[in-house]
């Protein structure tokens, strides 16, 4: 077993699959000869060559276009769009056409695709290159979702998004992208629609997503040792598809939920998992459903503005502790 | 532009199959109107009344399986790749018969086994997917080519100029035509565009050969069909096309089509892609009797068509839970 | 007080606003000459003129960051986007332009402009021109989103939406045009951020937006005449900023929530203010809180399916009797 | 192409001003290179050393009214409308002095006032606002001009092209002025662009001139920026302007920039626009003193912009939740 870094994750992943699959191909700006804006491609031009892996033209429409339709027509194509707020550009392809003609088509076609982004703040860009929008993704019918929280899920996961038969957003959090962790050897895969509980606990569920795992974590570590609670982390993993039999079961043993999203307030992921467990659940809660996200802004791109906005291990101890009294 | 009809007529067998692919979408898309008025079309549906001869000429062109995309006026474009008259008519109608069972729409129709991926009510879209299935075919080393068909009004919009930038770069093997009929939906194309030829004018911007064409003229559209199709098979990239045609009534159902003048609407008519193809086959000696029987059993098609489509029931309502994901079903969660 | 279609109060609603106002321009695709594909904006080229109400090329981008550029500069522009499916190829220009540029510039200029756009399903139109998108637009930090149920709120709605300072994106719902209301004469403003009370009851909560109000509405005279069962109709009729007052104060005194959106189900608007109520009103409640939604599914074209997908009468009353068990 | 140098030299106090932006443009970089050494500078910014020309050719052109849009690599385009140099660094650093109190960072600066009408960092995006400002001032009739700054990547996104046609058609007093430096950012133009002139071998199809010049040249910028404003102020429509040029640096903090033959960086910093222009203003017969007082002048504005900064304290936490809204809150409910 060796350790990965998540950055170094994501070429892994990719690799695993293009040797064992002549139709998987690696599109996007900048991933081909240099690696990748950040550092997550490299090698795969090298070991796969310019046929296999190529750089575009900055035309995010086109580039979703051509996996959409090298998709449809036998390949199983992989595109980068660089920061996943530039998937405002390219939205049609991706909500209209790629996540509606299957459907529409009776079944005739399927997209097996993989959109790769980097997703989320932490790392002072501004606004228009730190947006969370997982959540636009899986308000998207047609689309499957996934973002993990370390190397190892990113790995295995990205395998199991490209073998996967249908359109899959794939969030890196760009946060996490120095983060490292032992990584099993050899060919990984991790099914979609499995979260994790990343900690076990007995007083309140907590789930998060990428970036807000550890986060959560440190906070579950916090209510252990300063206030004696013990809180159980449910990493997601995947968004679409959901493990609700894994959040419902825990929420069933501890009565208490608490959400953690990156992304803005309103119309989050959170939003979602606290509209399904008060409607299927609502006899095991013992107190109202707490979400931590982002507040409804922009994010700003001063360094004590961002750290200040972001969902904090503070913060999520302060919601959990609300939920206590 | 591409002279009128060329110097030497082609075989009889070739006249006779762009003239009954002409046919056959004029009869398919009457029908089509007339079961708009009697509300058994419900929704919209967009005819091409007046531009059967690209269809017609690029369908005749077109190898099995090289790919076609469209637009929501892409009834035409579908039925010349050998697609069910009747899952077509069904599909207007949404019945269970329909070719996507009253899933998709008249804006939609597709099959994927006839190498018809697809109509798109988007304008733009289907312009960069076209580029990828050509992608995909060159990668796989297969010569197929991908021919994609849009209006005048889908120059002015980013995708087009994504798709023929990316398309030229990597040579791909696909025919961007474009159908101008002057009008985007109720607005003249003039106003709204910076260049007189909306496709054709801008051909440059990416590398390309200038084309335009007759598009009324089915001999014009086969014969520059055949030679960009060859080209993209070669190895030697996209084309751009121009075809310039004119549809003879409204955008849509809902559309009377008013604010055409009188005399331009005229003119057009006179300009028939079926009045003239068929007297130029007279005038090359076809017999009169073939072309009847030509036109004959277009008319027993429809009929046969439309009655079948007719005669079909609502698809079971569970239908519209199937199919969001490929194994089937519309589950999101376990 | 004359009776106006939702259709026509479009048009009066924005003719109300250029007459007091020269800085009000509008500008869309078939819009000017041909009085709009809905036929909302007859008579606007006439009375205003080609200069303040202009046709043009098939060009979102163009025509939002135009409308974009004007506002920032003085002007209080409106633009159409004929069908809000279509949002999707300009979607950048409203979520990472217009919504975000105030934030990032410390407030140093405004979005005074409105966004118009025919949402929705029930014309049988298929799955790329029916969809039900006020979900992302709630989504996105820095918009404003207004979708009226009918004619008179339409005007007053539209009227209030030209003169704030802020972006509105403003959802005409599709189904809804051929429907007829009185409408005051005269100037008519209705504020932003004040949902209406559609009909009063003390049973149960039904919170409603655009077409689902009248359904909504159905539903309840079933449940008062077949199951004795007396349903309160909040018509929120702006998401953003959303009235949670009434929403809270309904639910105090109901003490059950159901919520009806045309929206496909994930992450839909039904789903933040069901977590709202179990966040801040959870004691409150008396069972569980349902959300009656489109499933997850692209909109099918055929009128039997279509009909089956979109949220009915039946199935509103179906979920407050499972409530009522 | 516009020759490099016109033959005759305009007035001394022009040369000077235009010698004085490009400096300030240069220390106040190089200055911001150095912050992010020293890590006071976080996250990421796109310097312009070497581009400096174009800046200081626009700058010098435009009436102070006039709007300018620029992207992420605009802090020369907003340094030259006369903005605080140390409200930019501070902005930089995220300091409360910021031009934008740290809500916008690098990639973001705006100065209402002084007519900058914001950075903008997501490709082609403010090219349709630009045009949008355009429309503004000509129905208001102010006779303002808009300029779009922008890079040859920017050339192959959707934007561009319904930017370019919408202002055509309108005939918007609006300026696209292309800095070609070569490269996106670390994929050379050439390997993803259909034609040779990313911008000036578009300009056809939107019924525009082609214009290519030398912009490391600063009268050249100058000269044809007074031409393309003038034309727009009386109302004959756009101007796209392709500006060949190149950047000293990588495209970002991050890049150093080695995917560049070392040959061809040599080249162009051979060709750097201050060293050519100052050399001009020598054999023009200006002073060297003069020009020795500029440069000084400059240095001693960046030091003190630097220090004023560095001297700010972080931005207090609240307005990280301001002024989502023209009431300047960030409240989405009662
Ligand atoms: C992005 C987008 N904008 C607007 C529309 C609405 N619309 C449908 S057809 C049409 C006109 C298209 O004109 P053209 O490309 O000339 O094709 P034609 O209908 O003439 O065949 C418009 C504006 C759309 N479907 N998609
Ligand atoms: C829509 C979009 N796609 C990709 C990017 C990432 N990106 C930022 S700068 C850049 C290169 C731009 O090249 P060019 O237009 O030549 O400008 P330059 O940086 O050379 O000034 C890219 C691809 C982006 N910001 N927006
Ligand atoms: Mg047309
Ligand atoms: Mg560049």
């Amino acid at each position: 077993m060796a350790q990965l870094s998540y950055r170094e994750a994501v070429a892994a992943g990719i690799a695993q699959e293009m040797r064992r699959d002549e139709s998987v191909l690696f599109i996007g700006e900048d991933i081909a000869a240099a690696g990748g804006v950040f550092k997550t491609t490299e090698g795969l031009l090298d070991e796969f060559g310019p046929l296999r892996v190529r750089d575009t033209p900055i035309s995010e429409q086109a580039i979703l276009g051509a996996v959409a339709g090298a998709a449809m027509t036998g390949l199983r194509p992989i595109a980068e769009i660089m920061f996943s707020d530039f998937f405002a550009v390219c939205w049609d392809i991706v909500v209209n056409q790629i996540a509606k003609t299957r459907f529409m088509s009776d079944g005739q076609c399927s997209f097996p695709l993989v959109i790769k982004s980097g997703n989320g703040g932490g790392a002072r860009f501004g606004a228009q290159h730190s947006q969370s929008i997982e959540n636009w993704a899986m308000a998207v019918p047609g689309l499957k979702v996934v973002a993990p929280s370390n190397a190892a899920d990113l790995k295995g996961l990205m395998a199991a998004s490209i073998r996967d038969p249908d359109p899959v957003l794939f969030f890196e959090q760009k946060s996490l992208y120095g983060t490292k962790c032992d990584v099993p050897d050899g060919e990984l895969l991790i099914p979609l629609g499995e979260a994790a509980v990343a900690r076990e606990g007995t007083d309140v569920t907590i789930v998060a997503l990428a970036a807000m795992v550890p986060r959560a974590l440190k906070a579950a570590e916090t209510l252990q040792s300063e206030h004696g609670i013990s809180a159980e982390i449910v990493d997601l993993r995947t968004l679409v598809p959901l493990d609700t039999k894994t959040i419902f079961k825990s929420v069933s043993k501890t009565g208490r939920l608490v959400t953690v999203e990156e992304n803005p307030r309103l119309c989050g992921w959170g939003a979602e998992i606290s509209s399904l467990v008060s409607e299927e659940l609502f006899w095991d809660l013992d107190g109202p459903i707490l979400r931590v996200t982002t507040p409804h802004i922009p994010l700003p791109s001063a360094d004590a503005l961002e750290d200040a906005v972001l969902p904090s291990p503070a913060r999520i101890v302060e919601n959990v502790l609300k939920l206590a009294d | 532009m591409v002279a009128a009809h060329q110097a030497c007529a082609p075989e009889k067998d070739l006249q006779c199959e762009l003239y009954q692919h002409m046919q056959a979408c004029r009869v398919m898309e009457q029908r089509a109107y007339d079961l708009f008025m009697e509300n058994l079309i419900k929704g919209t549906s967009h005819l091409a009344l007046g531009q059967e001869a690209i269809a017609a000429g690029f369908g005749a062109a077109m190898r099995d399986d090289d790919y076609t995309f469209c637009t929501y006026r892409g009834h035409n474009h579908t039925l010349v790749r050998g697609v069910s008259m009747t899952a077509i008519l069904g599909e207007l109608m949404g019945r269970e018969c329909g070719l996507l069972s009253g899933k998709g729409g008249s804006m939609h129709l597709m099959d994927v086994a006839k190498g018809v991926m697809g109509s798109y009510a988007i304008i733009g879209a289907h312009l960069p997917m076209a580029a990828g299935a050509a992608w995909s075919a060159q990668y796989r080393n297969s010569g197929q080519v991908a021919v994609c068909f849009f209006g005048d009004g889908t120059t002015n919009i980013g995708a087009f100029h994504e798709a023929l930038n990316f398309a030229a770069i990597w040579d791909l093997p696909v025919i961007f035509v474009c159908e101008n009929n002057l009008y985007m939906e109720y607005t003249p194309i003039g106003d709204v565009t910076a260049v007189e030829n909306p496709a054709a004018d801008r051909a440059s911007a990416y590398g390309l050969e200038r084309v335009v064409i007759d598009g009324n003229d089915a001999d014009v559209v086969y014969a520059v069909a055949n030679k960009a199709i060859e080209r993209a098979r070669a190895g030697e990239g996209p084309s751009l096309i121009e075809a310039q045609t004119y549809r003879h009534g409204g955008h849509s159902r809902a559309d009377p089509g008013k604010y055409r003048p009188e005399e331009e609407v005229a003119a057009w008519k006179r300009r028939d892609p079926i009045k003239i193809y068929r007297a130029r086959m007279l005038e090359n000696g076809v017999d009169e009797s073939d072309i009847i029987a030509i036109e004959e059993a277009q008319l027993v098609r429809v009929d046969k068509a439309a009655e079948a489509a007719k005669n079909s029931g609502p698809p079971p309502l569970e239908i519209a839970n199937t199919d969001v994901w490929a194994d089937g079903s519309s589950t999101w969660r376990n």
